[in-house]
């Protein structure tokens, strides 16, 4: 049988922690190769559905909740829960619909304010923080076509009184902010060129990137919003019609084992997944640790997230337009 | 060598016809002469021996098979064009050279030779290597000449090749052209709007006249009896003075005065061609038709007069031995074997 | 021409003209190459501090430089299939001898006008279909297909301008159609033909969209490679690539010019 | 084998290659938009022209490349016709020039000009410096921005559409246009811009249908908040998952390109004979 | 009106020298020819007095103004080019109304007028809207001329405007011109590679060899007293032959005959210059040299004679009254007062 897997990953550090964390222990255990696409979860989700016929992904990752469309759509397999011998170690979060076929969550990306620690005239506390008129011209708003600012802005709605089923107060929100002078971006990089180079101080954006800019030789923090922390969940998913998906389990259960995620939480400041996991007292300050601080994290419902993608879009698009 | 055959030939530009049914037999190695007036058909006709126009009806023969759709490629003929043509990323030598590559006549330095050949008969040689932009108007034609002539094809199609080329070259040009038509035999279709050249060059003269052919024949016939008003008109640059024929059958202008005329005519109202070459002039007092001098044109070896005769504008050529200037009185006189008469 | 043919402002104002125009177009790759020399782990300019280490980056990672060989590969069989297949296309449609020829020289331009991200898709979902997984060939003939269009209307343009009586000539001269095609058509065309050429050249390396969608492992482009480095952690590196591209095309140019004399291609 | 013959020869292998490996997979790609959950529907096209915001965008992207063309035919122009009338050695480096830009990736020059054009960036300091702009000024997110960058990667496109052709135009044209009284500038106008019009529609069409289909420079430079349409349909592919949208302002777009390029084409190509 | 002077201009491409210092002075009004082989920098110095070249030293007056530096459309010039330069995008007429509108001439109507009169002198009324491409060659060298003519400039530059024309057409053109320059007294440098057509036009003939002017003066001065070889050979197709001046004046030639010369020569070897022209053809038995004939040319009016004439092959131009053939012998005799004698 054909000892290959194709993976999709995403890519600069992301990659190479994917590589010492994951792909190299799988490697070494069975012999087989691993090769990596580096693609967004958007763009693998895209090519998945058009390739439906002649899928080239064995394990496909995605952050952005496309598991639920994809298990929907019938493109990825359901997990059985027994053949990954990790599974038990998940919080019950984490292995919520292998029937349907979205697979294990085997990080989580916690979604909070990241800030300029010494620009920045305070340092912020609340999402309410966000709305502060000495901070709005610095302010940075990810569009909500990027997950982690889905996340966002729902939070920053729930924040303003808004509910899953109302999304109003969050638009109204944002666009009072951008009278103010926020400015809105879609890409992570480009939060990074207005943190390096434009005076913005502050963005609702993910632990896992504040630690980015950081290591790139910013000033920036990342702090927990009083209201609660959203999480977004990063899947490792089973594709349906390959040949070789024992091979695909076994990278799987490799994924959410101990060791991978305690090794990406250090390199990355991902929240693990396992409940197993220890970390240090350093990392763990930048992620959510333990039984306790995943319990802090808030999953909206990513099933209602999908049911109103468009809408949302549409309406936050409209309400952005110049 | 090949004959060309012509056979009711029709061509029409959309609405504008331009060829009304032409139809010539060319023998193998003649050397033909179309004349005619500027638009009247002469580079569509040789356009479409070539095969580079496709005939409205009609069918076009050479060496004995119909090659009316054959692609000009296939027909072994050579063509110098009226704007030349030359490719302007080629060097003259190149130029020259294109014809042999193109049909794989000779070696290299086979090709070299004639092509080296072909530029001294145009008197180049020394501009081999420049690009045709770089060469004078009459250089760009010769070397437009030497392409056409250096790959000895079987029919040679000229438009107007020596058209601009001062007197002495365009000798030159044509005694060169002579001795390789003579040499080769190639059957030759030339353009010329230049009646001399047509007449000293040529086996047989076409003339053209609006897509029509007026005439044919040798060089000596169609110019000593041109069959039409046009032929005569457009050969002879012919006078046409009014006139009346008398019961006695001499001529009487209008004002009075009277002709011998050769021709037996029915009496009554007649236009006399008087060929502008015919008429000799001699000073007031000898014998002839008075006339007065209206204008001298001074042409070099010849002259140009131009004469009030009965009150009709009349042309004569002559040469140079005697001049008379504006307002002289003279005596014109002419053989009335030459004179022709035609009804009006 | 003659020297005073041209008004002297018109030499002054042409002088600016270029200028600008220079500055205009060079602005953002002095900023990408000023980057490039940048100490600092993000994109800012003017760069604080000078280093070569993004270099010794780029240049130890065989990423780029595996990525940069198959986009060149690819790039070199694209310019030769769109230039091949559109300059054919556009000889054809400029002698007009085809029932529709305008209609025809619209349709080559039609993969111009969808973004690319539809035709990738379809492409993508119609090769899974028909052929299984996708290759080097599917994205060699997808970006032949965005490059064509580039192609044909060069090609086109110039030979409208060309002598009508040229192709004539050499055919009375016993050209046949393969040598008219070569010994005049297609120098006429060449300033077209050469254009296009490198747009398909171009248009092929710098594609990312196509190449986005119809990739698999191995077969990454560096239009890819920077959009992904760009994405997921950007830093001076692709500057450093972009540089290294930049240096390369000049030194290319100049030593195609000496060996060929590519300024009488360049005056044609 | 005829002339026509010929030409067809020639003519077939871009069609084939056209019709099987680009509109064959776009046709099965554009069906979609009348794709519904309960059969053919035409409800993605009402969805979207019933919405004032979508045909806000369809405006800005038509709008926008009118704007980018017309920029780039002024500028290209005058940079063809310097190109194809300085000597050859300054032509060759004016080539170089232009074609430097094509060398780079789009995304990394369009990087140039959001450092260039953001807040703290060269081009704004400079405007503040000079007291013509405000604090927070800024052109990243303009449209001006989405111009500036698009002019920038379309420019050489049209430039060097218009080189071939103006390379081949008789220079003795404009002389004869001389000696009959034009001036320099009159001579441009009535004999070379009327015989380059092949290049110059070449270059537009070049330039219009990749400004109105281009998706990676506008959405840098413009930003979430200035969407055209091609960043619509990008994000309806990826983000939201909406093939038939996408699909159906896929074609929206398509019909837009055209009905603007069919009028221009018919009306500068009578001019061609 | 306005004159035009050149003073010592010269003229090279790279390192082509074509134009070794021309001076020239043309006054207001007057009607001037150059002549001159094909390649000797006639239409490089109509580009210089158009504007159209640098010179590369020396200096241009029009009107006694330094133009040398002057833009072409400052100069109030008009010329006709030899590749005609007809605007391909335009109509006829619109080619013709070009410098109309150019130059901002009369309103609307009256240009259209201009057109429609410079139209019909060039007898192409019908062909008004036609694109210069669907005309013949003869054709579009008329539509060059009218669009020449139509602006009235002072000074007007015609580079063989007639070299397409056949004849009639030609004598048409030719009067037309003669015309117009009379009635609008332009000053009008005419460069044609036909002599009749300079000798006939002309106020005066500037007769060009290899970039250097040769010799100038009135078409009759030029042709009876042409001051070098090279003259009397390019304008008269002039005979050279060897022959000797004995003590007594006269001169004899290699095979012992003998004729007198009119001038006066120390004794010597020398080369007798005979023009075509002047030699008079007899039969044999009559005064003169013998010769024999070689070849008969049909002129239609005209005829030329190749003989031999002591071994040396001579050329004369004659009427068509008697007719000789291949190896008559034949008695040639010349004016003595029109022999020129060079030393050899
Ligand atoms: N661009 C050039 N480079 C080099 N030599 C040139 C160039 N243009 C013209 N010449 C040469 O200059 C000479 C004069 O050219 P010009 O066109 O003035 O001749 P011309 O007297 O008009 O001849 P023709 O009667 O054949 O038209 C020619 O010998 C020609 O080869
Ligand atoms: N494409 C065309 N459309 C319409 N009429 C045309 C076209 N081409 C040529 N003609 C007409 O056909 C006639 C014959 O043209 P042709 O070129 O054969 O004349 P020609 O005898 O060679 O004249 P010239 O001596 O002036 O060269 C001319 O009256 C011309 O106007
Ligand atoms: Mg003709
Ligand atoms: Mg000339």
């Amino acid at each position: 049988q054909d000892k290959t897997l194709t993976i999709n990953s995403f890519g600069g550090a992301y990659e190479q922690a994917h590589r010492t964390c994951v792909i190299d222990p799988f490697e070494k255990e069975t012999g087989a190769k691993v090769q990596i696409v580096t693609a967004y979860s958007a763009d693998a989700f895209a090519q998945l559905r058009a390739q439906k016929d002649a899928p080239q992904f064995d394990v496909i990752n995605f952050s952005g909740g496309q598991e639920i469309v994809g298990a929907a759509e019938g493109l990825l397999s359901p997990i059985d829960a027994s053949k990954l011998s990790n599974a038990g170690d998940l919080y019950d979060f984490a292995k919520a619909n292998f029937a349907k076929g979205e697979g294990p969550a085997y990080s989580i990306a916690a979604i909070g304010l990241v800030y300029d620690s010494v620009k920045s005239p305070k340092a912020p506390t609340s999402w309410k923080d966000l709305l502060d008129p000495a901070l709005s011209e610095h302010l940075v708003l990810t569009d909500i076509s990027n997950g982690y600012g889905m996340l966002g802005f729902l939070m920053l709605n729930q924040s303003e009184g808004g509910t899953l089923e109302n999304i109003q107060p969050g638009l109204d929100a944002v666009s009072k902010l951008l009278e103010a002078g926020a400015i809105v971006v879609s890409t992570s990089p480009e939060i990074q060129q207005e943190f390096a180079q434009n005076d913005a101080w502050i963005a609702p954006y993910a632990s896992d990137y504040a630690y980015t800019l950081r290591k790139a030789g910013l000033t920036a923090k990342f702090v927990q919003g009083s209201e609660g922390t959203p999480a977004s969940f990063i899947t490792s998913n089973l594709v349906a019609n390959r040949p070789n998906q024992e091979l695909a389990l076994k990278f799987i259960d490799i994924s959410i084992s101990k060791a991978a995620q305690e090794c990406f939480a250090e390199a990355l400041r991902y929240s693990p997944t396992n409940s197993k996991a220890e970390l240090s007292g350093e990392v763990a300050a930048d992620v959510a640790y333990g039984e306790e601080g995943v319990k802090g994290l808030i999953r909206f419902d990513p099933a209602k997230i999908e049911a109103n993608r468009k809408a949302w879009v549409e309406a936050w698009n409209k309400t952005i337009a110049q | 060598m090949a004959n060309v055959r012509l056979e009711n030939v029709k061509k029409a530009f959309g609405p504008v016809q331009v060829l009304h049914g032409i139809s010539l037999d060319i023998a193998s190695g003649e050397f033909v002469s179309l004349l005619g007036a500027s638009g009247c058909g002469k580079t569509t006709l040789l356009r479409i021996v070539a095969g580079l126009e496709a005939v409205t009806s009609g069918k076009v023969e050479i060496g004995g098979r119909d090659v009316t759709a054959l692609a000009p490629e296939k027909r072994d003929i050579s063509m110098m064009f009226q704007s030349y043509a030359l490719l302007p990323h080629l060097s003259v030598a190149e130029n020259i050279r294109f014809p042999l590559r193109m049909r794989g006549i000779g070696s290299r330095e086979q090709q070299q030779d004639k092509v080296r050949a072909a530029l001294e008969t145009v008197q180049l040689g020394h501009l081999a290597d420049r690009k045709p932009r770089q060469l004078s108007g009459g250089q760009q034609q010769r070397v437009a000449l030497a392409r056409a002539i250096v790959s000895d094809p079987q029919v040679l199609l000229l438009d107007e090749p020596l058209s601009n080329l001062d007197a002495r070259l365009r000798e030159d040009m044509q005694v060169e052209l002579i001795e390789i038509h003579k040499r080769l035999k190639l059957t030759t279709i030339f353009v010329t709007h230049d009646q001399e050249e047509a007449l000293s060059l040529s086996d047989r003269i076409v003339l053209f006249n609006a897509g029509k052919v007026e005439q044919q024949g040798t060089p000596a016939d169609i110019y000593a009896q041109p069959a039409t008003e046009f032929a005569s008109n457009f050969l002879g640059s012919a006078n046409l003075v009014a006139a009346e024929i008398g019961t006695d059958g001499s001529a009487t202008l209008a004002d009075g005065q009277r002709l011998a005329v050769g021709q037996d005519r029915p009496a009554g109202k007649v236009s006399l061609v008087l060929r502008q070459e015919d008429i000799s002039i001699a000073p007031e007092g000898a014998a002839g038709l008075k006339a007065t001098v209206r204008t001298r044109v001074f042409l070099g070896a010849r002259c140009r007069y131009i004469l009030d005769l009965a009150g009709e504008r009349v042309q004569i050529l002559t040469g140079n031995d005697q001049t008379f200037t504006f307002g002289d009185t003279v005596s014109l006189s002419i053989d009335p074997a030459r004179i022709r008469i035609i009804p009006r | 021409m003659a020297s005073f043919l041209i008004p002297s402002w018109v030499r002054l104002a042409a002088r600016i003209f270029i200028v600008v125009t220079v500055i205009f177009l060079l602005a953002p790759l002095v900023v990408v190459v000023g980057v490039s020399f940048s100490e600092s782990q993000f994109i800012a300019f003017p760069p604080d501090g000078l280093s070569l280490r993004w270099y010794q980056t780029v240049l130890s990672d065989t990423v780029y430089t595996s990525a940069f060989w198959t986009s060149i590969r690819i790039a070199l069989l694209v310019t030769v299939s769109a230039t091949v297949l559109g300059g054919a296309a556009a000889i054809a449609l400029h002698r007009r001898m085809l029932p529709g020829s305008a209609f025809l020289a619209t349709f080559f331009l039609s993969p111009l006008v969808l973004p690319t991200i539809i035709y990738a898709i379809g492409m993508l979902m119609f090769w899974s279909a028909v052929f299984g997984p996708v290759s080097f060939v599917t994205l060699w003939i997808g970006h032949t297909v965005i490059a064509i269009p580039y192609v044909v209307r060069t090609t086109l343009a110039v030979l409208s301008e060309s002598d009508p009586f040229l192709e004539e000539a050499a055919r009375t001269m016993g050209a046949g159609r393969i040598q008219r095609l070569l010994y005049v058509v297609i120098p006429q065309g060449l300033p077209g033909l050469g254009a296009g050429a490198f747009f398909a050249f171009n248009i092929s390396f710098d594609e990312a969209v196509l190449s986005l969608f119809l990739r698999k492992p191995g077969l990454t482009t560096l239009p890819v490679q920077i959009y992904g480095q760009l994405e997921f952690s950007p830093d001076p590196s692709v500057a450093a690539v972009s540089t290294i591209m930049i240096a390369l095309t000049v030194v290319l140019i100049l030593v195609i010019d000496r060996m060929l004399g590519l300024q009488r291609f360049a005056s044609t | 084998m005829s002339d026509r013959t010929e030409n067809l020869l020639l003519a077939a292998p871009g069609l084939l290659l056209l019709a099987l490996a680009f509109f064959l997979p776009i046709g099965q790609m554009l069906v979609l938009s009348v794709d519904g959950p309960e059969g053919a529907t035409l409800a993605h096209f009402s969805r979207f022209l019933g919405d004032g915001f979508y045909l806000g965008v369809l405006w800005r992207t038509v709008r926008l490349s009118l704007i980018i063309t017309v920029i780039c035919a002024l500028i290209g122009f005058p940079l063809a016709y310097i190109m194809a009338r300085v000597g050859p050695r300054a032509r060759l480096w004016l080539i170089i020039l232009v074609i430097l830009p094509l060398m780079t990736s789009v995304v990394v020059r369009t990087f140039g000009w959001v450092v260039l054009l953001s807040r703290n960036g060269l081009i704004p300091e400079l405007l503040r410096d000079m007291g013509l702009a405000g604090r927070t000024f800024a052109l990243m997110q303009t449209e001006t921005a989405i111009v500036i960058g698009m002019v920038h990667v379309l420019l050489p496109f049209m430039a060097l559409s218009i080189l071939g052709v103006i390379s081949r135009i008789d220079t003795r044209l404009e002389e004869a246009g001389r000696t009959m009284g034009c001036s320099f500038l009159q001579t441009i106008r009535t004999i070379v811009l009327p015989l380059s019009l092949p290049g110059v529609v070449a270059g537009s069409l070049l330039v219009f249908t990749l400004s109105a289909s281009s998706f990676v420079t506008p959405n840098l430079l413009g930003g979430p908040r200035l969407q055209v349409l091609a960043a619509s349909i990008y994000k309806s592919v990826t983000q939201t998952l909406d093939w038939p949208f996408a699909a159906a302002q896929a074609v929206v777009l398509f019909a837009g390109i055209l009905l603007v390029l069919i009028p221009y084409v018919r009306l500068t190509a009578s001019d061609n004979g």
